[in-house]
C-alpha cells in the first residue's frame, strides 16, 4: 500500500498549489486522478515518485509499503524508484533517449537495480516488450525511438516502467499526446496489467472519457485540493461538489447534436495567487456561500464517496 | 524585473569604455602623440597617470584614443555586418525556396574564413590599414547575422500569428516588417553584443601583427607589439592595453549574456527541471 | 446556398530524401477529397494526425495550392486569383488557430492584432471603433484593445483570435482545432460564443478537431478522414446512430463516458 | 547513411572550390596590379613586366585560375618571389609546427573544456559553477596575445622554468616539447573557455528534457544519468564548436607563432606579407581555409557517429 497523509507542495513565493492531500492506494487499486490545468495533479504525481521540481517545497508524509519517506530525500527515492514506484509521462515523443536502443534502455534497470547481466537483462527486456503487446519484439531491441510510432513508444515506455516489478506504477496523462485509437488500446493495456500484476496504478489525465474507462476510483482536483472523489462510475453518474458537476456537464457529449449550447463554468481557472484561502472553487461557483471565500470546508461523505463542500456539510 | 548580475556588470563597463572613447574625441590629459623623449619609462604620477613609454608619450591618453579606434572599429564593423546579415537573413526566411537555398549557401562560404584570415588576405593585398580591418570583419559579420536571423525568421515564420496575418490578407514584405523583425531582435541584439567583443579581440590581434592601425594612431593592439620587445625593460607596459582588452571584451561578452538570460526563455526555466 | 466548394482536392508532400538512387517519397496528405458547406452551416471534420485534416483546412485558405481539384469560394476558384486579388479576397473567409498562446504577436497590443485584417484591406476609416465591436461581439471590452497578449487567460486569447478572424465580416470562418488547447470548462465558453457569432453573423464554420464529441455537438454535418481520404459523411446525427465504418466506431468508443 | 554522406562529401567539394575562386579572385582580380604590390611603387616598369610575364599575370584570368588550382592538386603552388624556392617546400618545412600546435592546443581545450563544463553544470548554481564561469568569462575576453605576454613574463622572464621564445628544432625532442608549452597553453586556455561555457549550457539544456525525467524516474543515479543519458546527447552542440574552435586554433597560431617566434605556417605568412610575396600568401590562405572547411566536414560526419536520426531509418 503506498499513501500520502497532508502532503502539500508551495511555490517559492508560498502559494500552495497542492494543500494537504490524502490519498491511499492499495495493490491492484486503479485510481484517477481528474483535474484541469493548474489543479495541481501533476504535481501531487510527481510527489509520489519524488521529484517535485526543484525550488517547490513539499510537506507531508509519503508512506510505501509501510516505511516513510521523507519528500526530499533523493537517496531514500532513488531506491524505490523503478522497483516500488515508476512512472510514465505524457510526451511519448521526447521521454526516450534518442541515442539508446531500445532493448538498452529497458534492459538498464534490470542491470543497475537488479544486477543482470546485460543478456540476462535483454532477454528480459524482450519479455517485457511481449507483454506490452507491442509487435515484434525481438525486432525492436535493436530500433531508436525515432523508428517507433507514438503509440509502440509509449509501450515501450511502459515496459521500462515495468522492469523491476512495481508496486505502483504512475501515468500522467499518458493518452494526451497520442490519437484516439491509440489512446483506447494503451487505456486497455494499463488496465490487464494492474489487473494480471496486481499493481496499483494512478492515472492522471483531464479527460473524464479515458478516466471512466481506466479506473475503479477517482479523485478530482481544483486550485491544489482535492475536492471531491469516489468510485469513478458513481461520481461520473452522481456528482456531489458543483465544480465536478460544471465539469461533467460542460463536456461536449455525443448525446447532444447539433449547436446545442453547453452549460458552461463562469470565468476562468484563477492564476494560484488569485485563489480564495477557503474553498478554491470559490468566485466561480454558482452555489457559493459567505463562509466559502475564507473558510476552506471539509470532506463530507456524499452518496459516492466524499466531497469538500460547504453545501454538504453541516454548519460550521 | 531583476536585473541580472551579469547585465549589470556588462552594462558598466561598457558604459565605462563608450564613455572613454567619447571622451577622447574632445579632451585627453596630454596630446596622445606628443614625444618627450627625455621622459621616458617615467613611472605613474599626477601629470602622467600610469606613466610614459619608450618614447615618453603619455599612456592614458593613448589608451583612451585606442579605445576610441577600437569602439569605432567594432561599431562600424558590426553594425555594417549586422544590417546586411540581418536583411538577407529576413529575405531568405520570406522567401524560400532557391532564394534561401543560395543565401544560406553563400555564408556558409564565408564560415570557410574566420576573420583574422580574412583580414590578413585583405591587408596582403590592399595593405594594412584600419578600414580594411573594418571591411574584413563587417564581411565576416554577413554570413554570422544571416545565419542567426534566418533561424530565428523562420521559427517566428511558423508561429500561428504569423498565419493569421497571412489569412488576414498582410503580404511577406509586411509581414516580416510587422512581425517576423520585432520578434527576432532579442537574439540579433544578443548577436551583436557577442560580435562586438570578438571585433574588438580581432582588432586588437591584428594590430598587434602590424596589419591594422598604424602609426601614430594608437591601438591596444599595437601598444602591446611594442611593449613586448621591452618585456624586461618595462614590463608595466604589457600591462595596461591588455587590461583595456580585457575590460571592453569582457563588458560586450557579460552584456552579451545578461540579454541572452532575461530574453531566452528557455534558459529562464532551467530550475523548473 | 453552397458557399464553398470543394472539388476532389489532392495534396502531395515530397519527403526528404533517404537514399541517393531512389526517387524521394510521397506523402500524399489528401487525397481526392470532395464536400459543400453551405452559408451558416457547420461542416465539421474529424480525424487523427496525420488524417489531412489540417493540410484541408490549408487548402480551404489558400494557403497551399491542391495539385489536383478545385476550391470554390462562392463559385470563384482562389488559385486563379493574382497574389493581391486573393490577398482582398481573404477578408471573405477567415481562421483561428489551435494555440491561444501562439496565435497572437506577444509583442503587438491586442487592438493592433485584432485591427490587422482592416489594414491588409488598405481602407481609411480609423480601425478603432470596429476593434471596439469586434472585442465586445466575442464578450471582452473596449478598453482590452490596449493591452498584450501576456495580460489575456487562453480563453480569453481565443476570444481575441476570434475577434480578429470576424472584424471584415467574412462568410466562412476556419476553426483548426480552435478548441483543443483550452480546459473542459473554458472550451464550452468557447464553443458556445462560435455558436452564437455563426447567429448572428451568418458563418458559415468548417470545424476542425480531433474530438468526435466537441464535433458532435457543434456541427450540423461532418466529414470522418483517415490518411488523407473521407471514410464517412453526413448528417451529424446520422453518422453518430448508424457509424459506416470501424474507425468511425472506435471514435466514438474514445469519446464516451 | 550514405546519402547523408554523399551529400555532405559534394558539398565538402563544391566548398573548397568555392573557396578557391574567392582565395584567387582576392589575390588577383580585385583591382590593382599586383607586381606593383609586389615590388612597391619605386620600381620600374621594365622590373614589374617582366616579374609579370614571370607570374604569367599576362594569361587570361581563368586560364590563370586553372593553372593554379591543379598545380595546388599536384601539391604545387609555384614558387616564393621573397625566398625563391617552391611554396611547397616552404609548406612542408614548416606544417609540422603549425599541426602540433594546433592539435595538442585542441587536445587540451577538449580536456579542460569537458572537465570544467561538465562540472560547473553538475553544480549548476553552487559556488564551484560560479567559479568556473568566471574563468571562462574572463578567458574570453582575453587576447591569447596577451595571455602569451603575460604567460612569458612569469614562466620565463621570473620564473626562468621556460624558454620565453623561439625553437630549437625537432632534433632535440624535449627541448622542442619546452618550446612549445606556453604556446599550447596559451591557444587553449582561451578555447577552452569557450567550450566550456558550450559544455556546460548544453548539458544544462539537456538535463531538462523529458528522456532524462524517465532516467531519473527508473531510479538510475544521478552520475549515470549524467554520463549515460545526458552527455551523448550533449555532444551534438559540444562537436559543433570544436570544429570552428578548431579553425579559430588553426588561425590562432599564425598570431601566437608571431609572438613565440615559432617557425610554422602563421610565422611564414605574416612574413609573406611583409615580404610582398603573393604568391606564398595565397598558397597559405588557401591551405588554412582547407583546413577550416575540412575540420567542418569531419564534424558533420562525427554527427553520423552520435545521432542514429541521421543514418535514417532502418524501419
Amino acid at each position: 500500500m503506498i499513501a500520502a497523509r497532508g502532503l502539500s507542495i508551495r511555490t517559492g513565493a508560498g502559494h500552495a498549489a497542492v494543500r494537504s492531500a490524502d490519498l491511499a492506494i492499495r495493490p491492484g487499486e486503479r485510481l484517477g486522478v481528474v483535474g484541469e490545468s493548474g489543479s495541481g495533479k501533476t504535481l501531487l504525481a510527481l510527489a509520489m515518485i519524488g521529484m517535485v521540481p526543484e525550488g517547490l517545497q513539499v510537506s507531508g508524509e509519503i508512506a510505501v509499503g509501510g516505511t516513510v519517506v521523507a519528500p526530499g530525500d533523493e537517496a531514500a527515492w532513488q531506491r524505490l524508484r523503478a522497483r516500488e514506484v515508476a512512472m510514465i509521462f505524457q510526451e511519448p515523443m521526447s521521454a526516450l533517449n534518442p541515442l539508446a536502443r531500445v532493448g538498452d534502455t529497458i534492459a538498464e534497470p534490470l542491470m543497475v537495480h537488479r544486477g543482470l547481466t546485460r543478456s540476462a537483462a535483454r532477454a528480459q527486456a524482450r519479455e517485457l516488450l511481449e507483454e506490452t503487446g507491442i509487435p515484434q519484439p525481438e525486432r525492436r531491441l535493436d530500433q531508436y525511438p525515432h523508428e517507433l510510432s507514438g503509440g509502440q513508444r509509449q509501450r515501450v515506455l511502459i515496459a521500462l516502467a515495468l522492469a523491476c516489478d512495481p508496486a505502483l506504477l504512475i501515468a500522467d496523462e499518458p493518452t494526451t499526446a497520442l490519437d484516439a485509437a491509440v489512446a483506447l488500446r494503451i487505456t486497455d493495456l494499463l488496465v490487464r496489467l494492474a489487473r494480471e500484476r496486481r499493481m496499483a496504478l494512478l492515472f492522471i489525465s483531464h479527460d473524464l472519457a479515458a478516466v471512466a474507462r481506466t479506473t475503479e476510483a477517482m479523485l478530482v482536483m481544483y486550485g491544489g485540493d482535492i475536492v471531491e472523489r469516489g468510485a469513478t462510475d458513481r461520481v461520473l453518474a452522481d456528482p456531489a461538489h458543483p465544480y465536478t458537476k460544471g465539469l461533467i456537464a460542460a463536456r461536449p457529449s455525443l448525446a447532444q447534436r447539433g449547436r446545442r449550447r453547453l452549460p458552461t463554468i463562469p470565468g476562468t481557472v484563477p492564476p494560484l495567487e488569485a485563489l480564495a484561502e477557503g474553498c478554491r472553487f470559490a468566485g466561480r461557483c454558482p452555489v457559493e456561500l459567505p463562509r466559502c471565500v475564507h473558510l476552506r470546508p471539509a470532506a463530507t461523505a456524499t452518496a459516492s464517496g466524499s466531497a469538500a463542500c460547504h453545501l454538504l456539510g453541516a454548519a460550521p | 524585473m531583476r536585473v541580472p548580475f551579469n547585465l549589470a556588470l556588462g552594462a558598466a563597463l561598457v558604459a565605462l569604455v563608450l564613455a572613454v572613447a567619447l571622451v577622447s574625441l574632445v579632451w585627453t590629459p596630454h596630446p596622445h602623440a606628443a614625444l618627450d623623449v627625455a621622459n621616458k619609462f617615467a613611472p605613474p604620477s599626477a601629470v602622467h597617470w600610469l606613466g610614459t613609454d619608450q618614447l615618453g608619450r603619455d599612456l592614458v591618453s593613448q589608451l583612451m584614443v585606442a579605445a576610441r579606434n577600437s569602439m569605432a572599429v567594432a561599431v562600424l564593423a558590426v553594425g555594417i555586418g549586422c544590417a546586411l546579415g540581418t536583411g538577407l537573413g529576413l529575405l531568405a526566411a520570406a522567401r524560400g525556396g532557391w532564394t534561401e537555398e543560395a543565401i544560406m549557401r553563400l555564408s556558409d562560404l564565408g564560415f570557410a574564413f574566420p576573420a583574422l584570415l580574412f583580414a590578413i588576405m585583405l591587408a596582403a593585398v590592399f595593405g594594412p590599414s584600419l578600414p580594411n580591418v573594418v571591411i574584413a570583419i563587417a564581411f565576416i559579420n554577413i554570413p554570422t547575422f544571416a545565419r542567426v536571423s534566418r533561424a530565428a525568421a523562420n521559427q517566428v515564420w511558423r508561429r500561428d500569428y504569423v498565419w493569421a496575418a497571412r489569412a488576414a490578407g498582410m503580404g511577406r514584405f509586411a509581414i516580416s516588417r510587422d512581425h517576423i523583425l520585432p520578434n527576432i531582435a532579442a537574439p540579433v541584439i544578443v548577436q551583436m553584443t557577442i560580435e562586438f567583443a570578438v571585433a574588438i579581440l580581432v582588432e586588437a590581434a591584428l594590430s598587434y601583427l602590424g596589419l591594422g592601425a598604424q602609426p601614430p594612431n594608437p591601438s591596444w593592439g599595437r601598444m602591446l607589439s611594442e611593449a613586448q620587445t621591452l618585456m624586461y625593460l618595462a614590463p608595466q607596459l604589457a600591462i595596461w592595453p591588455g587590461l583595456c582588452i580585457v575590460t571592453a571584451v569582457l563588458g560586450f561578452s557579460l552584456l552579451g549574456d545578461g540579454l541572452r538570460d532575461i530574453t531566452d526563455p528557455r534558459l529562464t526555466r532551467v530550475r523548473a527541471a | 446556398m453552397t458557399l464553398l466548394q470543394v472539388d476532389s482536392v489532392s495534396r502531395r508532400y515530397r519527403l526528404p530524401r533517404r537514399a541517393l538512387m531512389r526517387p524521394a517519397p510521397v506523402l500524399t496528405a489528401v487525397d481526392g477529397v470532395s464536400f459543400t458547406l453551405a452559408r451558416g452551416e457547420t461542416l465539421g471534420v474529424v480525424g487523427e494526425s496525420g488524417s489531412g485534416k489540417s493540410t484541408l483546412a490549408r487548402l480551404v485558405m489558400g494557403f497551399e495550392r491542391p495539385d489536383a481539384g478545385r476550391v470554390l469560394f462562392d463559385g470563384q476558384d482562389n488559385n486563379d486569383l493574382p497574389p493581391a486579388a486573393l490577398r482582398a479576397a481573404r477578408r471573405r473567409f477567415q481562421m483561428v488557430f489551435q494555440d491561444p498562446f501562439g496565435s497572437l504577436d506577444p509583442r503587438r497590443r491586442v487592438g493592433w492584432s485584432v485591427a490587422e485584417p482592416l489594414r491588409a484591406l488598405k481602407g481609411t476609416e480609423d480601425p478603432a471603433p470596429r476593434v471596439a465591436e469586434a472585442l465586445e461581439q466575442v464578450g471582452l471590452r473596449a478598453a482590452h484593445a490596449g493591452r498584450y497578449p501576456h495580460e489575456f487567460s487562453g480563453g480569453q486569447r481565443q476570444r481575441i483570435a476570434i475577434a480578429r478572424a470576424i472584424i471584415t465580416r467574412p462568410a466562412l470562418l476556419v476553426a483548426d482545432e480552435a478548441v483543443s488547447a483550452l480546459d473542459v470548462s473554458v472550451q464550452a465558453q468557447i464553443l458556445n460564443l462560435l455558436m452564437d457569432l455563426q447567429e448572428e453573423l451568418g458563418l458559415a464554420i468548417l470545424f476542425i478537431s480531433h474530438d468526435l464529441a466537441v464535433v458532435a455537438s457543434t456541427c450540423d454535418r461532418l466529414l470522418v478522414m483517415q490518411g488523407g481520404r473521407v471514410l464517412e459523411a453526413g448528417e451529424t446525427g446520422a453518422v453518430l446512430d448508424a457509424p459506416g465504418h470501424d474507425y468511425t466506431r472506435t471514435l466514438l468508443a474514445a469519446a464516451r463516458l | 547513411m550514405s546519402y547523408f554522406l554523399v551529400r555532405r562529401g559534394i558539398g565538402f567539394v563544391l566548398t573548397l572550390i568555392a573557396v578557391s575562386v574567392v582565395v584567387f579572385a582576392v589575390m588577383n582580380v580585385l583591382p590593382g596590379d599586383p607586381s606593383l604590390t609586389i615590388l612597391g611603387i619605386d620600381s620600374t616598369e621594365e622590373a614589374r613586366a617582366a616579374l609579370r610575364e614571370r607570374l604569367g599575370l599576362d594569361e587570361p584570368v581563368v586560364s590563370r585560375y586553372l593553372a593554379w588550382t591543379f598545380g595546388a592538386l599536384r601539391g604545387e603552388f609555384g614558387t616564393s618571389y621573397a625566398f625563391d624556392v617552391p611554396v611547397a617546400e616552404l609548406i612542408a618545412e614548416r606544417l609540422p609546427m603549425t599541426l602540433s600546435l594546433a592539435i595538442s592546443g585542441m587536445a587540451l581545450t577538449v580536456v579542460l573544456a569537458l572537465v570544467l563544463g561538465i562540472a560547473a553544470a553538475a553544480r549548476h548554481g553552487g559556488p564551484g559553477d560560479w567559479a568556473i564561469m568566471l574563468f571562462s568569462q574572463l578567458g574570453i575576453a582575453v587576447p591569447a596575445f596577451w595571455l602569451s605576454m603575460l604567460l612569458v613574463l612569469l614562466f620565463a622572464v621570473h620564473l626562468r622554468w621556460l624558454p620565453p621564445g623561439g625553437f630549437p628544432g625537432w632534433g632535440d625532442p624535449l627541448a622542442a616539447a619546452r618550446a612549445l608549452v606556453l604556446p599550447t597553453v596559451a591557444l587553449a586556455l582561451v578555447q577552452s573557455a569557450v567550450l566550456a561555457r558550450v559544455t556546460r549550457s548544453s548539458v544544462l539544456e539537456v538535463m531538462r528534457l523529458d528522456f532524462v525525467r524517465t532516467a531519473r524516474a527508473s531510479g538510475l543515479p544521478r552520475a549515470r544519468v549524467l554520463w549515460r543519458h545526458v552527455l551523448p546527447n550533449a555532444l551534438v552542440p559540444i562537436v559543433t564548436i570544436v570544429g570552428l574552435q578548431f579553425a579559430g586554433l588553426v588561425t590562432g597560431t599564425i598570431v601566437i607563432e608571431n609572438v613565440f617566434y615559432l617557425p610554422g605556417l602563421g610565422r611564414l605568412l605574416f612574413q609573406s606579407i611583409a615580404n610582398r610575396d603573393l604568391v606564398t600568401v595565397q598558397a597559405l590562405v588557401m591551405l588554412f581555409a582547407a583546413i577550416v572547411v575540412t575540420a567542418n566536414f569531419l564534424v558533420d560526419i562525427a554527427y553520423l557517429l552520435i545521432d542514429p536520426r541521421l543514418r535514417g531509418a532502418r524501419a
